[in-house]
């Protein structure tokens, strides 16, 4: 079937499919049609819906939806995000699954309302104090915010971890039609074992009480969490790593590029390659973990890349680290909200060839 | 040998806590267990601990509890209480974490009237960090970081939580208690009862403040700390309810 | 075909409604189509704008820069936009609320040989056909009449859809005005 | 006529922990309860019980024990 939907409402149908059980927000431009689409659709399913007084509340509710095993998630947009940074450690120090949602726009301080992609660093390092990560999901289409949405909570409880959806506010605010029955977008999450939920906090009824805490101030006690941790990051960095290929099996030059300047990118690609020019692109579908070793397998064909982001150098670094010095690496990007043009993305290519 | 009431309640693990000598937190510790056991609700509580000294609270307490980031506990008690409503969901917190940086969560967890009881230990300094100024300090004492006493044109004036909270339509049952004699104490648990009894009728928000003793940072020993929020704090705190409705 | 449209005017002419509908017709045609609108503090300024585009195959960027088709429903749009969004093909202008400007049309036609430009008295249409809240609907049926970007029964199969009987009937009104009269 | 019988209490303290705060020693009404000069392994001068029999059941102790060290039982 056919749908046409705005991206920031897929996201609210995605959620819902997915088993969204709370949802908890503080209002913020450009991702305000959530909270409206929730607080309408979520008490006729007797799900709960909750404006939240500030970003720091909204998180910790999420926080505590997530201490009782119940499907919880947040939205908002970057200044918001950054408020939410403290509510993702404790929830990664704890291991609580969620879902937090960053409809991106202009930075740094209030910037402006347009789309961006200037959050990669924040996103993809943690964002908050600690050692740890998120999975971040990053989708080019409107159906890709759906089907992301819809298995990010699996894929949340399958790690005990809060997976990040990022987008920018061009892909939430506009409408797009798309198929509903195709395959196309969908993260086919692999769960393997039983979704573990022996650890909920939902009163001590014929079992031992619980207790969930980041806190551990005996010796050595925290640095063992930190290596618990990052035995459960090296595997999501194993099992969970997704990448889109375009072209690449020819290509002399790939553009790298995730969200809507992938978008922007495909279009430039497609208009050269009818020009005769070789040229693929890479998108990468998780920014963390990061397709390390599948950019790296690019560079046996490929030895020019040009990043592609709606930022001024972020996702750069990634790729440098990626291709080992066995490939120039080049960028191309549009800050301050502004959108690439495929139109740019060409030139560029031109220039660099 | 047959028990009286006086034996530790089940709510509490046979774990020693660590506090100083004469700090009021494991009193509070006790009563928030005696109600829980007196009116049959353990099986169902949630509690969430504060950061400050209280925060190894789940290690003390035989229910599930969880931590919360400072200030946090009334979100994250609104979380848990907004999906699981048949639950009895509590915070417990000190001046610092409900007082100064969670201010807002506090005043909006009550303002929306969340059927949740919040405990709030008032004892007008930061333990944890080594005494500093709380919201609730009183005017002319000195702490850590106001060493010549605080002043309200420099500090502000101590922060009165349960008249605060009273006028807010949401709250449903405010009280001041303290734990200084054994009479004090036995009002403050019952306060402690009607507040969960007022949860678990589904009325709304309920608080009570506990002024307690904290010889260490009040540079005291317990007697005189005891003396000290006998005297001076319930001048400026007056017990009592505040509001039931 | 591809096509991409610029539409402007002020919020409460329902420049948004119209482009949703195109988009909404083109999905009912089978046809691929993206929306995307001003939003926010940007449309408190008395100007709303949004921008469709419609295509056989998948759209890239939802953003238009170089527009097929440019809608305009007043003044301030008139003034704001007609510089950064010139049409190649149409360019449609609601006359009851717009004067124009000589410089702004030798303007364009220095960067758009073949544009053709269709005027429309649309405010006052509305007006006669009962309320001045189908402005935009005038102008959708004109710009579907003159360009078949979508067709007409398409438009209105969708506004069955999405609208109360009552709203429905003026609307259909109003298409059914503009198809036989302008 | 029926003669009453003086219930007897055992205070049970858990000296080991006993951090010598005092708080149940001066609210004792039979003033059976007294901090002594020995010290616990962790270094404080804990609380004893000087006379049971005196003891009358009023849990005072038990109330103001931060520790919740103190006990009541019925012989």
């Amino acid at each position: 079937m056919k749908k046409i939907l705005q991206g920031n409402i897929a996201l609210c149908e995605g959620a819902i499919d997915g088993g969204l059980d709370a949802y908890y927000a503080y209002p913020i431009t450009p991702q305000n049609e959530v909270s409206a689409y929730f607080a309408e659709v979520l008490p006729k399913l007797g799900k709960v819906f909750l404006q939240a007084e500030s970003e720091l509340a909204a998180i910790n509710m999420v926080f505590g939806t997530a201490l009782t095993g119940k499907r919880a998630m947040t939205t908002s947009s970057s200044p918001g995000i950054s408020l939410m940074q403290e509510g993702i450690s404790y929830l990664c120090g704890c291991e609580l699954p969620c879902v937090i949602v960053n409809v991106m726009r202009g930075g740094p301080g209030l910037g402006n309302i347009s789309g961006s992609q200037q959050d990669y660093f924040q996103s993809t390092r943690g964002g908050g104090h600690g050692d740890y990560y998120t999975i971040v999901l990053a989708p080019f289409s409107v159906k890709e915010i759906y089907e992301f949405a819809k298995e990010s909570f699996l894929l949340a409880e399958k790690y005990r971890n809060p997976v990040l959806i990022i987008f920018d506010g061009y892909l939430g605010q506009m409408m797009e039609v798309f198929d509903t029955e195709s395959d196309e977008g969908k993260l086919n999450v692999k769960i393997d074992e039983p979704i573990d939920k022996s650890w909920v906090l939902d009163g001590t009824k014929n079992r031992p009480s619980r207790k969930i805490h980041s806190l551990l101030m005996a010796e050595g006690e925290l640095e063992k969490l930190n290596l618990k941790l990052k035995e459960k990051y090296d595997k999501i960095r194993r099992d969970e790593v997704r990448v889109k290929f375009y072209n690449v099996d020819d290509a002399e030059i790939c553009i790298v590029a995730y969200g809507m300047s992938a978008r922007v990118s495909l279009e430039a690609m497609n208009k050269l390659r009818k020009e005769g020019l070789k040229v693929g692109l890479i998108r990468p579908i998780t920014l963390w973990p990061f397709s390390y070793k599948e950019i790296k397998d690019v560079t046996k064909k490929a030895k020019k890349f040009l990043v592609v982001e709606m930022n001024l150098g972020q996702m750069i670094e990634d790729v440098k680290l990626a291709v080992k010095g066995e490939a120039q690496v080049y960028f191309y990007g549009r800050s301050g909200g502004s959108l690439v043009s495929s139109k740019e993305v060409i030139e560029n290519i031109k220039r660099i060839l | 040998m047959t028990p009286t009431k006086f034996v530790k309640p089940k709510s509490l693990k046979q774990t020693h806590h660590s506090y100083c000598p004469g700090c009021g937190h494991g009193i509070i510790h006790r009563l928030v267990a005696e109600v829980i056991d007196e009116l049959n609700i353990r099986e169902k509580t949630i509690g969430i601990a504060p950061v400050g000294c209280a925060v190894f609270a789940y290690d003390y307490w035989d229910f599930d509890v969880s931590e919360a980031p400072h200030g946090r506990p009334p979100a994250v008690a609104t979380g848990i209480k907004r999906v699981l409503p048949d639950r009895i969901v509590f915070t417990y917190q000190g001046d610092g974490d409900l007082a100064a940086i969670g201010t807002a969560e506090i005043i909006h967890a009550a303002n929306r009237s969340e059927n949740i009881t919040v405990i709030f230990v008032n004892n007008t300094v930061y333990g944890m960090t080594s005494g500093q100024m709380a919201p609730t300090t009183l005017l002319g004492q000195k702490t850590l970081t106001t060493p010549y006493g605080r002043e309200a044109n420099r500090d502000g004036y101590p922060l009165k939580v349960c008249e605060l909270l009273s006028v807010l339509d949401g709250t449903k049952f405010i009280a001041r208690g303290a734990v200084t004699n054994p009479k004090n104490v036995i009002q403050t648990k019952s306060y402690i009862k009607k507040a969960f009894i007022k949860q678990i009728e589904n009325k709304g928000f309920s608080l009570v403040e506990i002024l307690s003793m904290c010889p260490s940072g009040l540079h005291m020993t317990p007697l005189e700390a005891v003396k000290w929020v006998e005297e001076e704090l319930t001048k400026f705190f007056p017990l009592g309810v505040y509001k039931d409705v | 075909m591809y096509e991409e449209l610029f539409i402007a005017g002020s919020g409460g002419q329902g420049v948004l409604t119209l482009g949703k509908i195109l988009v909404y017709s083109a999905m009912e045609e089978g046809k691929f189509a993206t929306y995307y609108p001003s939003y926010g503090a940007e449309v408190r300024g008395g100007t709303a704008n949004c921008m469709v585009k419609i295509s056989d195959s998948f759209i890239y960027s939802p953003v238009v820069e170089e527009p097929t088709m440019v809608t305009i429903m007043n003044m301030p749009s008139y003034i704001k936009f007609l510089k950064k969004f010139i049409p190649q093909k149409f360019l449609f202008l609601n006359t009851t609320l717009i004067e124009e400007k000589t410089e702004i049309i030798e303007f364009l036609k220095s960067h758009a040989k073949n544009l053709e430009i269709v005027r429309v008295n649309a405010t006052e249409i509305a007006n006669k056909i009962g309320t001045t809240l189908v402005s935009n609907i005038v102008m959708l049926t004109t710009i579907v009449k003159r360009t078949n970007v979508v067709k007409i029964d398409s438009v209105r199969n969708i506004l069955s859809k999405i609208f109360s009987k009552k709203t429905l009937d003026i609307n259909l009104k109003a298409i059914d005005y503009v198809m036989a009269n302008v | 006529m029926t003669t009453t019988t003086k219930k007897l209490f055992v205070v049970k303290i858990d000296k080991e922990h006993c951090k010598g705060c005092e708080l149940c020693v001066v609210n004792c009404p039979q003033k059976i309860l007294v901090l002594t000069e020995n010290v616990n392994k962790f270094g404080y001068r804990y609380v004893e019980v000087i006379d049971e029999t005196k003891c009358i059941g009023c849990g005072r102790c038990y109330i103001m024990c931060p520790d919740y060290l103190i006990e009541i039982y019925e012989k």
